[in-house]
């Protein structure tokens, strides 16, 4: 094991530099703040490795040509902010549907709408979820950390690859600009995973049949020699539409249950002092480091607080939230917007604890302070 | 300069495939095709002068021309 | 519990002042420290204020942004009077000598009045090295970097033939605390 | 298994068929065109990818038999970008309708000339907006009516050939769903073009468009293109009179201009150059 | 009081007629099954009236020109199914951010993506709160009958002038394509809401303040003679754009209150044998219709079961459902979804009550007797 | 509390100044030659309402003392479709910058153009996406830089004059930050021009083209364009090595074709009629 | 309980089975009975099977779906196959002469087989009258409507100018009906 | 022909909305423009000859010419 490089990195930029270790060789995009930075780094970096970046004429196309260079076998990502993670829905249900991987960054900014464009928000993370028309299957990460996001950006390409879906990395603009002391790790360090191909040649490859033992269907890539078909319509096994019933309900399962049935997998989460807390802070991305700081002034103090931090926000970590409340009786949801990771937190809970909440939309982090004095509002 | 034989070519039709439009019926040079019963039916296959035309209009590739086979294989 | 130190940097927009952040923040990283940098910024502040913040710790830094500046260097009289409620009491007050405060700020901060701007412009010829003239007082005032990591990060980010001109800049602001240190001078 | 001419067979996924269109729809005529293209100009099959958006038009893909991609309304070109740049080897034909391609698709067609990238787009033309129903679309010519356009259109119509070649593309022609021959010409021409090619290719829906406008059924609307197409090339030589209600089919530009995927390529290869000059 | 005219009408033309007897007068979209008749019809009727109907080039400038128009001073609307829905988020956005009435009606058809055209389901009802970004208010309403889809139009657009914000009538393909004998209340049987303008010359009119003792600021049309500015940004009470934080959360939070504080007057809802109900199914839409008649069988059967219907899904009317969950112990959420609006019952029901769901998303409509098979498993 | 000069004050909302545009920046020349067109007409400023999308130039509703409406990222035409439609009397200017109109607004502007919607544009083109950094725009020149294009563009530019006139716009010119009388002077004719017009006014971006590119200050841009912007009259006049490397400003294009929203009005009077007479 | 009778028209696209639909549910609303149409349809319709679907009563109709239809109009072989499933046991099976069942289906349901299509393209020389000819079959043996009813609800939604051939496609399907009926005739 | 008298006119500036870019100084004819400490300064007020140049050409509206207020009313 080589000796890690030490820098001084943004966020933006460990994303990038993440993906690349992942493998990531296209990128599409539309500029848009405060994202632009993964943009302009991949447009630098991205030929030098042979790779392709392509600045399209909007989200709606970086989108679709993400999922382009996916089928055609490249490991692609795109990334945005509010408005172009709006505008990119549509074809952010395709990938779903189709089973393509890529994985999309929201670097969240303040909204609704324009809203203030260089703020930092956590306003999009319902969205995140339920942003496209239709049920559909979710992953989302979401880092802390330079160097989280750095990790995360890999693990979002081997969750996209494994599980054959978009992945979102749902990072705040806290983070996203934040320039922090970072040690790379070595390439042996972490596991790239790559999407299963068929068999070289398999006369009986069905491009949507997913083979005994495994989770999705195996994946060639257009110019591999299988003349397959992908569609946004109901399809079957062979990839062709149907809209017989029967096909129909179980492509939807299979879409929901690759991620439900694996959640575990997908799933992680950080936690600080809560073995003993009365009660449990729950924040991630930029908050959660206030809220960090907060557990440890707190426990100066003399008050058991601790930090539950989901690094997966979607699947959502329900069943650790749920056990968490059966000794822990107050919960704080700390968040950069008006209550949303909240409402999932309030469906698991064990039905005598309580939840509050913190919200802050008004452009500036929440502080540490603030969450002490909610802390104390509450205990 | 090489003259290339026409060669003689058998006119088919996949009744199945025929959804009984009437194009190939109405740019049929020498008027040999019809509709019946919502099909393609071919009237006078001995006048087919395998032209081709019927299998370039037709938008169900319901009709088209296939080589004889050849008759030492048959 | 570990040292840690955090600086506000506030001027106008082409100031320089991200990158004199940027370049605080890998003098640290240099040394071994832990060190961060944000920034704030908007469409408003294309003309208008701009700041940049580094937090320099010897242990883990949780909340990244700044919330008692310890130091604060202002270039402006808009940055100055917009930040200066976010230094702590007793915090450092880096000030361009063009900048005018009241008499109850000397009470409240330990300030350090220095011409940076008139330097860069007149003794450098290069109004871009203001940040980096400054970068030295601050570090002269706290401490908080080694030279060499300082000088090592500075010549890392400036651009190529400028490596002269930003070494003289550092002396340059070396020498205007000394000169206040050593008031016989 | 395999049934229909060896075209069929050899380059559509025959059990599929028939297909969903309407009996008469010009659609396959200009499909079956495109395959007769692919087949003269030889091309590899397994590196042919043909990608379609949404509408009657956009079901092709699903018949034909090459790395197809079916995606949403208005986007084939986007999706296409991404295959091409990412895999330069295939060659990336996009089928689409009138208003998959002018009307949510516009900017994308625009921005495909504009780069010159190497896609071959036909546009299966039927002036209306066929899977919906028969709304009026940006092709819908001018006073012509649709089920959204009931008192007649009052928006002029794209030319396609003219908006494409406005935009950069640098090889634009067009001919119809009778004129088969040119069609294929056209199509193979695009396709062995190195840059962005747009085929206008008039189709016919007789259900919504022939039956909205009093056209008549597929016969009378192949009929019609049989009459009123001229061939730009005697643009010049008849007369204003002869020329009155016409429109015109042949190939509008052509042109050699550097093409978006070799010039990227092209940056590659010199960073690539540089990196072991440096070494 | 006239006479009613009665008719047979599909649910898509009533929207139309709706729209109409509440003053629409200016309608852009863009066609998509199965909502296209609705601009059809608005095509064909609008300029009868001196009304305005235009089809755009994308749902995207049909969201566009809808909140063009209502700016300009006509009751203005648009109609859509799921991948127009999904295109039209960020404008969505838009008009609620900058307080533009307008309506939207989501025709839902069955996705993700494409999925089947035309087949009926209920899947956009969670994007309809979540589907663009930030944080912003929700109002929707889901018809269950034609007569329904009639009225509700009507009062989409009395609660789209009302507060000021976007309205959604989220309604399913079973209802949009039902052709259903109605009786077409007369003018005098309904109320109609104009949006309050400032008074004529007010030389004190600030265009985003609200008056004392009003809910939303009064809005002048273009034209009527006040030169006032309209963002997307956060803005002040002049409409311009600001980015200190007291005035972004000041904005953030009237966005949201002026719904939830008015939760009363906007949620509505249907109860059939809840009385002594020892189940009851929630659900909405055509899927209400199949529950409505499973209760009476099962009451037939001697089960005692009852039907909770929404009218308004958002905001969600959790005050009435937890109540609900005090006397009743198990309620069935039936729904052409995997598992959506039963996620807010979940939240609010009591800690002691059981929630079932029954999801169906095979392009079929929910029967009753499925609802039925379900009701007999809790039961 | 109003400053500046007249002009400045009873165009704008002179409290709100200054505006957050850069030092010499050429979005401020332009946004006053859209006043003074406005100015000259004699408008009822009432019934003036200016859109915009969003970007730098996109900010200048914000200023401007009319109906103004700032709306999203490329979106400025088709709001202001509804606007124009729903409120004929109103005399709609939209605002936009090159990316905000030819990028992600491309679809908007060839349809507002194919309409001809009597929608007057005035393209800030600073051939640069100023607001969010320096990233190469549609309308970069070939071969320029940009943060997202550090190895210079290989896209061809979009010739946004060119483009509207082949989507269908009825007034089209171009005028610079510089030649300010004639930017006026085609801002005034395309607002009373009856139909779709286009004005491509070629701004300067000093903080991100300008430093991109090495093109120098505010006043090296100006000084730019100064010399090498030709009148379209003179075009026949000078010999090619004289418009080498030059580019075009004046009127492209003038006609006559029916607007849009007059043709809707026509349809509401024809079936009012109808209805008349059959009473 | 309400007396409520389910239809079920099937055949293919162009049968104009949609418009048979509404002009049953509006006959029935003329004499003010309760009902709805529905349908089913889809790109893959095109050419395919299409059906539409009626319900009558006197009392409210709660689910908007044919669930077990009282009655079934077949025109083609591949829309009785399809729907036929979907008849409840002894229901009215109408169908046209054209197609072919087994020999169950005459103990399962009321098999009433009448030349529908010839009549309309023979009797009628428009074969795009055969749905009104079916209606007055379907009307003949349910009495789910009266005779005036119909008529009316015909007259109001065909093309004008074809009121008398549409009074006789009405005509010549009341006597398919009658023939059966009176097996002296 | 009639002969516009031109008026005199004052060259008016407002330092707080100047940004120093320099284009007045760039092009004004006569040359009485400068810049001094990121502001606009009129050097010569006196040469100006009104031809509005600064005024059309200044980003910022930040130079202009004002009517020289009639005497009587003064
Ligand atoms: C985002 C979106 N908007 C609208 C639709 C509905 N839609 C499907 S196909 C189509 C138009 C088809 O017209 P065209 O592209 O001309 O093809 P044609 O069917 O005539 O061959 C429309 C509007 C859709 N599927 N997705
Ligand atoms: C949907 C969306 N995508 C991207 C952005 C980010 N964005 C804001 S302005 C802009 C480009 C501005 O360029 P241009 O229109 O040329 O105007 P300029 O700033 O140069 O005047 C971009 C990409 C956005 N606000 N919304
Ligand atoms: S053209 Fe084809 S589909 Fe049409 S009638 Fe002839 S064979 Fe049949
Ligand atoms: S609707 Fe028109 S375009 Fe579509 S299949 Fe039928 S004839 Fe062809
Ligand atoms: S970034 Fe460029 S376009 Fe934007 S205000 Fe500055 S100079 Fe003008
Ligand atoms: S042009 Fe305007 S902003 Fe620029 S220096 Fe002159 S007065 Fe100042």
């Amino acid at each position: 094991m080589g000796e890690r490089v030490v820098k001084l990195m943004q966020g933006n930029e460990a994303c990038v530099e993440g993906a690349i270790a992942a493998g990531m060789r296209f990128y599409a995009g539309y500029p848009i703040t405060p994202s632009t930075e993964i943009a302009e780094l991949c447009a630098e970096k991205l030929p030098v490795l042979g790779g392709k970046f392509i600045q399209m004429e909007d989200e709606i196309a970086g989108m679709a040509a993400t999922i382009g260079g996916s089928l055609a076998g490249l490991k692609s990502m795109t990334a945005t902010s509010g408005p172009g993670f709006s505008l990119k829905q549509e074809n952010i249900g395709y990938a779903a549907m189709a089973q393509i991987p890529c994985v999309v960054i929201d670097v969240m900014r303040a909204g609704p709408s324009t809203g203030l464009p260089t703020a930092p928000s956590q306003g999009d993370v319902m969205q995140a979820k339920w942003g496209t028309h239709g049920d559909h299957p979710t992953i989302a990460l979401c880092p802390s950390s330079v160097r989280e996001a750095y990790d995360l950006t890999i693990r979002c390409f081997n969750l996209a690859e494994k599980y054959r879906t978009p992945v979102f990395l749902m990072m705040d603009e806290i983070i996203g600009h934040l320039r922090e002391r970072i040690e790379i790790p070595n390439s042996d360090e972490y596991e790239i995973f790559d999407r299963l191909k068929p068999k070289a040649n398999d006369p009986n490859y069905k491009a949507y049949e997913v083979q005994r033992g495994e989770i999705v269907p195996r994946m060639a890539a257009f110019g591999d020699g299988y003349p397959f078909h992908v569609t946004g319509l109901v399809y079957d096994e062979y990839g062709f539409p149907k809209t017989d019933t029967d096909v129909a309900e179980k492509l939807l399962c299979h879409l929901m249950n690759k991620v439900s049935d694996n959640a575990d997998d997908i799933i992680t989460y950080e936690e600080f002092e809560t073995d003993d807390a009365e009660l449990v802070i729950i924040a991630y991305g930029g908050v959660a480091r206030a809220a960090r700081q907060a557990v440890k002034e707190c426990r100066k103090a003399g008050m058991k607080v601790g930090l539950f931090r989901p690094i997966t926000l979607w699947p959502f970590p329900e069943k650790r939230i749920h056990t968490l409340t059966q000794k822990t009786k107050k919960i704080l949801v700390a968040e950069m917007n008006l209550g949303q990771y909240v409402i999932p937190v309030h469906r698991v809970k064990m039905p005598d604890s309580k939840v509050f909440q913190y919200g802050k939309v008004n452009g500036e982090a929440i502080t540490p302070e603030e969450i002490i004095a909610k802390v104390k509002e509450a205990y | 300069m090489m003259v290339k034989e026409r060669k003689k070519k058998q006119l088919k039709t996949i009744t199945s495939w025929c959804k009984g439009c009437g194009i190939c019926v109405a740019f049929c040079p020498v008027k040999i095709l019809a509709i019946e019963n919502d099909k393609v039916q071919i009237v006078n296959p001995e006048k087919c002068t395998s032209c081709g035309l019927c299998e370039m209009r037709c938008p169900d590739f319901a009709i088209y021309l296939e080589e004889q086979e050849d008759e030492t294989n048959g | 519990m570990s040292e840690k130190i955090e600086v506000r940097l506030g001027g106008s927009g082409g100031q320089g002042l991200i990158l004199a952040g940027i370049i605080l923040a890998e003098a640290a990283i240099l040394e071994g420290k832990n060190a961060i940098q944000a920034q704030s910024y908007g469409p408003e502040a294309r003309g208008g204020a701009s700041k940049a913040e580094v937090i320099i710790s010897d242990g883990e830094i949780d909340f990244p942004k700044v919330q008692n500046a310890d130091v604060l260097l202002a270039l402006t009289q808009k940055a100055c009077d917009k930040y200066l409620s976010s230094l702590k009491m007793n915090g450092l007050l880096i000030l361009d000598d063009s900048i005018d405060i009241s008499p109850t700020t000397f009470e409240n901060f330990q300030v350090v009045r220095i011409p940076i701007i008139q330097t860069a412009t007149e003794k450098l010829k290069r109004v871009m090295v203001a940040n980096i003239v400054a970068l030295a007082a601050i570090r002269e005032l706290t401490q908080a970097v080694t030279r060499e990591s300082l000088e090592a990060a500075v010549l890392k980010r400036v651009p190529p033939g400028t490596e002269t001109l930003n070494r003289q800049a550092l002396q340059e602001g070396y020498q205007l605390i000394q000169l206040i240190s050593d008031p016989t001078h | 298994m395999s049934q229909g001419s060896q075209l069929i067979q050899d380059n559509f996924r025959s059990h599929r068929l028939p297909h969903i269109w309407c009996p008469g729809c010009g659609h396959g005529v200009i499909m079956r065109g495109v395959a007769q293209a692919i087949e003269n100009l030889k091309l590899d099959k397994t590196k042919v990818c043909v990608v379609s958006g949404i509408g009657c038009s956009s079901r092709a893909t699903g018949y034909m038999n090459f790395n197809t991609l079916h995606t949403t309304h208005g986007r084939a070109l986007a999706f296409a970008t991404g295959v091409k740049l990412a895999r330069p080897e295939l060659e990336v034909i996009v089928i689409t309708g009138d208003g998959d391609c002018t009307a949510i698709g516009g900017n994308h067609l625009i921005h495909s000339a504009r780069r010159n990238i190497d896609i071959t787009t036909i546009v299966f033309n039927n002036k209306i907006y066929g899977m919906t129903g028969g709304q009026s679309s940006p092709a819908t010519p001018y006073h012509e009516k649709g089920t959204t356009a009931p008192y007649g259109t009052i928006d002029p119509d794209f030319d396609i050939c003219k908006l494409s070649t406005g935009a950069g593309a640098t090889y634009v022609a067009r001919s119809t769903a009778y004129h088969v021959p040119q069609l294929i010409k056209y199509i193979q021409t695009g396709i062995a073009h190195k840059g962005f090619a747009m085929i206008e290719a008039v189709s016919g829906c007789p259900t919504y468009y022939g039956r909205k406008n009093k056209k008549g059924n597929a016969v009378d609307l192949m009929n019609y293109y049989k009459e009123n197409a001229i061939d730009i090339k005697m643009a010049d030589k008849l007369p204003p009179e002869k020329k009155e209600d016409k429109f015109f089919i042949g190939e509008f530009t052509r042109e050699e201009k550097p093409e978006y995927v070799s010039e990227y390529q092209k940056i590659i290869d010199n960073l690539q150059k540089e990196l072991t000059d440096h070494e």
